[in-house]
């Protein structure tokens, strides 16, 4: 199990109801972050369009997630 | 350099900052909120953005516009916060000394920004309701 | 619209007339008096027009953009008369429900202005020489 | 022979060292007025990327030209 502190933005920030959370779970890659959070908050959102970063660096949706790692979640993009 | 903003983004005072003795060119691209959307009549437009990654990822698509094209001055503006019907939303400027590469750069820029930055955008619409723009299936799961 | 003048361009007044709700994208663009040109130092430029057809041939290719991009709001001024390095010879201006509209007609408006409407440019160089540009054939025959 | 009014931009006035001229000749075209402007000023310029306008109206090198006409020479244009 890892100590991993989750942020949600936008609409993920809305669906999930918290900023962020701290998590204990079991987990390798940031997709494994992505499907937990998913399965705790009921969502059905693919991965497809959305992009993660690790410790406010974008990362890989197989990028290895650290104990002590935060991790942020952003739904699909639409900037200007 | 890319500024986040949440007040008036004001083009002329930022198109000097631009100024070269050897640009013959100048490009500018602003994105304005419109009144309509898919269909839907918008009201007013709500940006979020994750400003440490929208300013770092901001500065990384203007270094590689600025390796595209040498001698280009490239800065941009984005705004967060609520933004009513025809306030500039992002502004993208850029000076060259001919204007081909002054088209294709401002162009990258928007388009890189527009994909990569960090940034969302809500709509609220006359009927009252809202939504997250790009995010169809974000809502139909929610 | 089409303005021909001797004085100072102003694009954020010029700008603000091509506001328009349904507008979601402006892309301007400025020529500027650049201090170089072909390998000459250059220290300013004289530019003649002559203008009823300056006028009326520039009319003719905002009407072309029109028809080629709906909803378009486009406006354009050009300046005459001698102009320093740095400054704005030509403004073209144009609003579109999107980005790519907006791009894709600007860069029609100006390179047709720029091949079409009868105005010359005379450069005055480092050197003290003068040049009248695209003229080449012209001043050998001189 | 026809009466045709001839004015000169740019570098074709500089090289006629008149604004406009009026001229009695036997022309049919604009490209006969360009080329008995061009002997009478000693230019050896093409037309290839001049442009003519007849009484203010953009026309070709083989437009007609009639007696009280006027005709502008412009030299290769470069705007903005």
């Amino acid at each position: 199990m890892k100590t991993v502190t989750v942020r949600y933005f936008a609409m993920f920030r809305e669906h999930a109801g918290v900023d962020e959370e701290t998590l204990s779970i079991d987990v390798e890659t940031a997709a494994d972050v992505f499907r937990a959070t998913r399965e705790r908050h009921g969502s059905a959102e693919p991965s497809g369009h959305c992009k993660v970063a690790i410790n406010d660096v974008m990362a890989d949706w197989d990028s290895p997630v650290g104990d002590g790692d935060t991790v942020l979640l952003f739904p699909p993009v639409a900037g200007g | 350099m890319i500024e986040m903003t949440t007040s008036d983004i004001h083009p002329d005072d930022l198109r000097k900052k631009l100024f070269d003795p050897g640009a013959g060119a100048y490009c500018g691209f602003e994105g304005w909120i419109r009144n309509e959307n898919e269909g839907h009549e918008v009201r007013r437009l709500e940006y979020e953005a994750y400003e440490p990654l929208a300013r770092s990822e901001g500065e990384a698509i203007l270094a590689e516009a600025r390796e595209r094209f040498p001698h280009l001055q490239a800065h941009c503006v984005h705004r967060t916060g609520m933004l009513e019907i025809g306030e500039c939303a992002v502004w993208v400027g850029v000076s060259a000394p001919h204007r081909d590469e002054a088209f294709l750069a401002c162009r990258y820029i928007i388009d890189q920004l527009k994909v990569r930055l960090p940034i969302w955008k809500k709509e609220y619409y006359a009927d009252g309701h809202s939504g997250w723009v790009n995010c169809e299936r974000c809502a139909k799961s929610a």
